[in-house]
């Protein structure tokens, strides 16, 4: 049902100023005394030396999950490239050679690239991949940089990244 | 005039100007803590002396470095003589009027340890008023002073050859004229109950009857409000009107120019302060001290008195008055942080349609009833 | 001519004509693996299948022909359940490969998955699959995946049928049957990537295109085969610049819908040894701008006398370029003598293989309106001393017995128009790049006659000129007239030269 | 004695031209307002939009259905999740996709928190804009808890992305219940105080009533809704006029203003806050269990994960959607929903492939934001101000 919001009278109390700023000072003095003396209701905090622990769900940086053997699990399917609307994924695929122990996946990302810098950390490419390759629970948000090129992470480098516990493998089941 | 006279203003005078200075500066940091820990912030807390943070101390001498290496920009087509004198116009009112205020009793270098029974004033060759100058017509005198603040302001606003510092400048142009009526009348009542222009004087009277507050309460909340429209802060901070006019009249000014404006402004609350201590709060008296010790007199305990040396009075009293101006402070900066903005208009009605007639009032009021009284 | 129904709908159709092709002229697309059109019918994969009314069990569409009064339903849910039952066993055994499969995008499998079935494995374990051999190379160009082979057969019966080479085999019963190669034998008879063509899902995958790039990403065009004088209607894939591979395209006319292997990588005519701005100075070419090899080029070929200069045509180069330079050459600079440039000649078939590897020769011939003479005889001419400059179109001069370059070399100027390095441009004084036959449109007329027109399969890339652009500028540096502006008008001009043209492709 | 004219004894003046924006304190959302002023007097206003347009429409063309998310996020920067909701409703209609129970009450709680925050920021600027810079960071503070929960809902404060066509990304995190529970009277707490500095202030009422009024026509004139156009006494909202998701089962009032100016807007906000705190709270009381999405067999949805790592099946219709983009049939469809703003209507066409072939977008506010020229004309300069500010302009959404 729709119901008219109230309008405050306008007689003496609110026309003469002085009663409401008194109880605004009262509200704001409050706030002021609960601040300075004990409890602390501030809300920012002093943020490199606090750190506002992130949820498990945060989309941090990227990093690239690894095989136990700590090969990349990543195939170069493209499909994370394909889904990212920011077109900030790159891979160059390369194939193992013929006696390459993982010759029987036969394809690997030779260059996988992501610019950090273009993402929109939209979490598309991390729901894209089919193979768990691709993952942001990193737990890491893009610091800034003295140059653009530190942004632009590179294959190893995702791969060396960890998730928020320190672990580099997936939750893919697949061996293979 | 003799040595000692020279020598004690000499020293007064570096002594506040000094005092001032810092004061302002302290009162940035005053005033971003306090509206920090108002609106459940912790404010500046960046800049460190080494391992010290110091509640944010430190930000002070920052900000000081900070504004001395800025760019000194000045627009293109702007006047350059007016530009630069502005911001010096703008300090000088505030720094001036400081002067005359009485921020302590008489103080006797002679008789620093005796026991004082003959009266409040002393009037020995070492002895000296805590005021760096005794104008015989000291209200006049800062009236008129106050009344220059306004200069500053317009040739700013008028100098930056900016739409919003036009529009700052002659929004400041005609509040500060209109509030300056205001300001003085509000006064006057207190001036006919005093019964003096000599800031000294009233606080003086003050000592030896009742607080200012007392006998003018509508005088203290007319003067109050005609005040902190002079030193155009929220809610009458039209000139600078941050939202709507960017920065009003010193929306062109940046390094040790801007820092004049913004310290200038603070300063302003620090006199205002001052004065509201002087006119309403008894200056530097402090209740049941007198100058040779505590008189208790109370109604159910009945009087008892403690004999109590002249450099402690003294001690006592200027603590009391720094206390009252810090406290007077605090209030003009809650209010800040409590109220919007009015409107250019409302604020026009409320300076010439209730403030204005009010004043007048209390005035006629006053008179009649010293009249009576007589 | 027998009278059906489909799907409720009549149609007339020759007597022999099978259900699927009868579906297909009513614009109704069967699912199908095995059925290819030009190709024996084998009725394995069972995805055809339709019902049709007073026939107990369902029917492959590919192998019944159509008769008089049949009513046939392609989409009831009969039909529908029966699909997905044959996607649900053909993804039995099949590996979770779409990651690595080149064929993902263009996978049969994956399209009649979406459209057929939609449901979930029922299979306990992905270790329950049946294993067999991944990756073995079938041949120089081929490698084959038996896990992802559906034994569709079609591999087989193009060797078989189209090569007329069987040899390749099914082998072992059952679920692990596959295909191989005949014992000592590889898969190379100048058409084996087309068993990759033709393979429906990831089983046979081409080793140049392997990973390279994921097809949807690929830009398709249609344009003509540069590979030899065939003239095969092909579709060029390409993306960002890079051409990928060449696939047939229909053309009954010409190749129905085949391309032999030379002609599958002759893309790379696009790719190698691209020039990609004007250079200046023969043996250690620097990088110009336009302006400056324009002028040198123009200051070379204008302080030659008229009758000492020549012009090289290329039979590499479409009609239309070569027209332009013949008019040029003509018109402007005074020159009588062309000669031609082309590729060596290389083996041929009795399928579509060429002797001639020249797109073009029988067309530049027709522009000219005579023969031009042969590269030997320009360095006959130029070891005389009798020509001092050339202006030359194409990359590639072969001459029989003699080695060009050092013939070239003789000459006093040689301006090279050409979109990639060789013989012509390595000789060269001034090089002036222009697109490559992807980054063209022309006419190319084949062997046979058939004047075959293409459009512009890729843009041109930056940094380079269309060839009648080129000589545009030359022309104004010279202060000579030049009557083409647009690359309309040389069409419109050749148009009138060409034989009438040849059969059009139809879609890929 | 001669008679004068008026006009012949006042000195010739002419109006100044005073540039608002871009770049002003006031004109967030990067708008600019050219001013003529008489004096501090309006007289005549030019909003001029568009600053911040970076081809929204043209930009979802070029993406699947999927890629529009992360676009949508971007409309309404201050509640993206409405947006997101606002465009999967679209889809979905075009799709005639039914998502689960339990898939709609999340929506409807999520959109709630969202409009709390979006209805809570921008109450907080417009106070700031009025020098109240105090209660614009209660209120921002109250915003920030409820984006806590956001954040451990979605993966991230703004830019959710979280909506799917047919269902969401992920289900509630297993406190989220509680977190709501005890965040919310939290924020509505800093809420009332906000009011107890403003609502009853006199210089705030100065400011604020009667400034900006509009008249009930005028604002349907000018094709307003959203708390805009409810300020001024209509009770249109779409949530109860058409009603969609499952706010039919819920409880909830739709508050209306008077007057149509500045305060009415103002208060109407605060009290859609309350609102939509009583919508969230019932909602989770009523929340259902079951799958948060369409079932994997319709095709829409990427699969299920482990379904996907370990099944050709899945693999297969994952790489599908992947590549080709959600099969959407050809048709065109127009879906609307309310928005923190008002009705924020999509208009899509499909043509069978999987991006959208247009994607045509309703804002809200920019229908809102034309009548700001009416609204300020003939008041001052200050006016402007909250003016502006009570209408919300976005300029993620206006300019699209």
């Amino acid at each position: 049902m729709p119901y008219v919001v109230k309008r405050p009278e306008r007689d003496i109390w609110e026309q003469s100023y002085i009663p409401e700023t008194v109880r605004g000072m009262g509200v704001t003095l409050r706030h002021f005394f609960r601040n300075v003396i004990g409890r602390r209701d501030t809300v920012t905090i002093l943020y490199p030396e606090v750190q506002r622990p992130y949820p498990p769900r945060f989309r941090g940086l990227h990093r690239l999950t690894q095989r136990d053997d700590g090969s990349p699990r990543c195939t170069a399917c493209m499909c994370c490239q394909t889904a990212c609307p920011a077109e900030c994924i790159h891979i160059v695929a390369g194939s193992y050679p013929d006696g390459h122990p993982l010759a029987f996946v036969e394809k690997y990302p030779a260059e996988f690239w992501i610019d950090e810098l273009r993402c929109v950390f939209c979490g598309l490419c991390v729901e894209a991949c089919p193979c768990d390759a691709i993952r942001m629970d990193t737990g890491l948000h893009a610091r800034p940089v003295e140059a653009r090129p530190h942004l632009m992470y590179e294959r190893n480098l995702l791969l060396s990244i960890t998730d928020a516990k320190g672990d580099v493998l997936t939750a893919n089941p697949r061996k293979k | 005039m003799t040595t000692f006279f020279v020598v004690a203003t000499a020293a007064k005078l570096v002594l506040f100007l000094v005092g001032i200075i810092t004061c302002g500066a302290l009162m940035v940091w005053v005033e971003r803590r306090m509206s920090a820990m108002i609106q459940d912030r912790i404010g500046p807390v960046r800049a460190n002396a080494g391992p010290f943070r110091l509640w944010g101390l430190v930000h002070i001498a920052a900000d000081g470095l900070k504004m001395m290496i800025k760019e000194d920009f000045i627009p293109r087509r702007a006047d350059k003589l007016l530009h630069a004198l502005a911001p010096m116009l703008a300090i000088f009112p505030v720094l001036v009027t400081f002067a005359v205020v009485p921020f302590g009793p008489t103080i006797d270098f002679g008789h620093l340890g005796s026991v004082n029974h003959l009266g409040p004033l002393f009037e020995g060759r070492w002895a000296t008023t805590l005021q760096v100058a005794q104008v015989d017509v000291g209200l006049l005198f800062v009236l008129a002073i106050a009344g220059t603040g306004v200069v500053g302001a317009v040739i700013a606003g008028a100098a930056s050859d900016n739409r919003y510092s036009l529009l700052g400048s002659l929004r400041a142009a005609s509040q500060l004229v209109s509030y300056e009526v205001t300001l003085g009348l509000s006064l006057v009542g207190c001036v006919l109950v005093f019964g003096t222009l000599r800031l000294e004087d009233m606080v003086l009277w003050q000592h030896h009857h009742t607080w200012g507050v007392v006998v003018q309460p509508l005088g203290f909340v007319l003067f109050l409000a005609a005040a902190i429209a002079e030193s155009k802060r929220t809610p009458f901070d039209l000139p600078e009107g941050e939202s709507e006019i960017v920065a009003g009249y010193f929306v062109e000014y940046s390094g040790m120019k801007f820092a004049a404006f913004y310290l200038g402004e603070l300063m302003e609350i620090g006199v205002l302060a001052c004065f509201l201590a002087v006119f309403f709060f008894g200056g530097w008296d402090v209740p049941f001290l007198r100058a040779d010790g505590i008189h208790l007199s109370l109604p159910m305990l009945g009087a008892k008195f403690w004999a109590m040396p002249h450099w402690s009075v003294v001690l006592l009293q200027l603590g009391a008055f720094g206390l009252k101006v810090c406290g007077l402070i605090f209030l003009q900066m809650a209010i800040r942080w409590t109220l919007p903005r009015m409107r250019y208009d409302q604020l026009m009605e409320l300076g010439w349609k209730a403030i204005l007639p009010l004043s007048l009032a209390n005035v006629a009021v006053t008179a009649v009833v010293l009249h009576a009284l007589r | 001519m027998p009278k059906l129904t489909i799907d409720g709908r009549e149609i007339e159709v020759e007597a022999g004509v099978t259900l699927i092709e009868a579906a297909r002229r009513m614009g109704i697309k069967t699912p199908h693996f095995c059925w290819h059109p030009e190709l024996s019918v084998a009725a394995n994969c069972r995805m055809c299948l339709v019902e049709i009314e007073k026939n107990p069990k369902l029917q492959p569409a590919c192998q019944i022909p159509a008769a008089e009064g049949m009513v046939v339903h392609t989409e009831n849910p009969r039909v529908r359940e029966a699909r997905r039952a044959i996607m649900e066993y053909l993804l039995l055994n099949h590996p979770v490969d779409c990651p690595i499969c080149d064929q993902s995008g263009e996978c049969k499998l994956q399209d009649y998955y979406m459209l057929y079935d939609l449901k979930s494995s029922r299979l306990a374990s992905e270790e329950d699959k049946v294993r067999k051999r991944k990756h073995v190379p079938f041949g120089p160009h081929v490698v084959y995946d038996a896990e992802r082979c559906v034994m569709c057969t079609r591999c087989v019966r193009f060797c078989a049928e189209y090569v007329k080479d069987p040899m390749l085999c099914e082998v072992h019963r059952g679920d692990h049957s596959e295909i191989d190669v005949s014992p000592d034998r590889t898969l190379e008879h100048g058409y084996s990537l087309m068993t990759a063509h033709i393979c429906p899902v990831g089983a046979l995958t081409s080793r140049d295109f392997r990973f390279q790039c994921r097809v949807w990403f690929l830009k398709a065009a249609e344009t003509i085969c540069p590979g030899c004088a065939t003239g095969c209607s092909a579709c060029l894939d390409h993306n960002r610049g890079r051409a990928f591979r060449l696939r047939p395209r229909v053309n009954n006319a010409v190749n129905r819908c085949w391309l032999c292997d030379d002609g599958v990588l002759s893309y790379r005519f696009h790719n190698d040894h691209r020039l990609c701005s004007p250079s200046l100075g023969r043996g250690n070419p620097q990088p110009a701008s336009w302006e400056d090899a324009l002028s040198e080029a123009a200051a070379a070929l204008g302080k030659t006398p008229k009758a000492e200069r020549a012009a090289v045509l290329s039979a590499e180069r479409t009609c239309e370029e070569n027209w332009a330079l013949i008019v040029f050459a003509r018109e402007a600079l005074g020159i009588e003598r062309f000669f031609l440039a082309a590729r060596p000649d290389g083996t041929a078939d009795q399928r579509l293989r060429s002797a001639d590897k020249n797109p073009n020769r029988a067309g530049v011939r027709l522009m000219l309106g005579a023969e031009p003479e042969p590269m030997t005889a320009l360095l006959e001419a130029a070891t005389a001393g009798r020509i001092r400059a050339v202006i030359a179109l194409g990359a590639e001069a072969s001459a029989a017995g003699v080695e060009p370059s050092t013939g070239l070399l003789r000459l006093g100027t040689v301006v090279s128009i050409a979109e990639r390095t060789g013989t012509l441009p390595d000789a060269a004084h001034v090089r002036l790049p222009c697109g490559s036959w992807a980054q063209s449109a022309g006419t190319f007329v084949n062997a046979k006659g058939m004047a075959q027109e293409f459009g512009r399969a890729m843009p041109l890339g930056d940094g380079l000129l269309d060839v009648h652009e080129i000589l545009a500028r030359l022309a104004r540096r010279l202060d000579l007239s030049f009557p083409y502006k647009t690359a309309a008008e040389v069409r419109t001009a050749v148009a009138g030269r060409l034989p009438e043209a040849g059969a059009a492709g139809g879609a890929p | 004695m001669e008679e004068y004219r008026e006009e012949e004894l006042t000195l010739p003046a002419e109006p100044m031209l005073l540039h608002m924006g871009p770049s002003h304190p006031a004109m967030h959302g990067t708008v600019r307002c050219v001013v003529k002023l008489d004096g501090e007097t309006v007289v005549g206003s030019d909003v001029q939009i568009g600053y911040l347009h970076r081809g929204f429409e043209k930009e979802c063309e070029w993406g699947t259905w999927t890629q529009v998310f992360p676009y949508t996020d971007r409309l309404n920067y201050a509640s993206p999740l409405l947006n997101n909701i606002g465009y999967a409703l679209a889809v979905e209609k075009l799709l005639g996709l039914q998502v689960p129970a339990r898939c709609q009450y999340i929506r409807v709680i999520l959109g709630e928190l969202a409009r709390i925050c979006d209805h809570s920021v921008c109450s907080a600027a417009m106070a700031m804009e009025l020098g109240a810079f105090t209660v614009f960071l209660y209120l921002v503070k109250a915003r920030e808890w409820i984006f806590d929960i956001l954040e451990e809902v979605t993966g991230a404060r703004v830019t959710h992305a979280f909506c799917r066509i047919g269902g969401l990304r992920w289900d509630l995190p297993e406190n989220f219940a509680d977190r709501v529970r005890s965040v919310l009277p939290k924020s509505l707490e800093a809420i009332h105080e906000c009011e107890q500095l403003l609502l009853r202030n006199r210089i705030f009422m100065d400011r604020t009533m009667g400034v900006g009024t509009i008249t009930p026509e005028r604002a349907l004139a000018w094709g307003w809704t959203g708390p805009c156009l409810r300020s001024t006494g209509v009770a249109y909202d779409v949530r109860k006029a058409h009603p969609y998701l499952v706010y039919e089962d819920l409880d909830f009032d739709i508050p209306v203003g008077s007057q149509g100016d500045n305060y009415d807007r103002f208060v109407c906000r605060l009290e859609e806050i309350r609102q939509s705190a009583r919508i969230v709270m019932q909602a989770l009381d009523k929340l259902p269990d079951g799958p948060i999405a369409v079932p994997d067999d319709t095709g829409i949805l990427l699969p299920q994960k482990l379904e996907t790592y370990t099944t050709i099946e899945r693999t297969i219709q994952h790489f599908k959607i992947i590549m080709e983009g959600i099969q959407v049939p050809p048709g065109e469809v127009y879906s609307y929903s309310e928005a923190a703003n008002g009705e924020l209507g999509f208009y899509l066409v499909s043509n069978g492939s999987g991006k959208p072939w247009k994607c045509r977008v309703r804002p809200p506010c920019f229908a809102n934001v034309q009548a700001l020229s009416e609204l300020t004309r003939g008041r001052l300069l200050p006016d402007i101000i909250p003016t502006f500010g009570s209408i919300n302009m976005i300029g993620g959404e206006c300019d699209r």
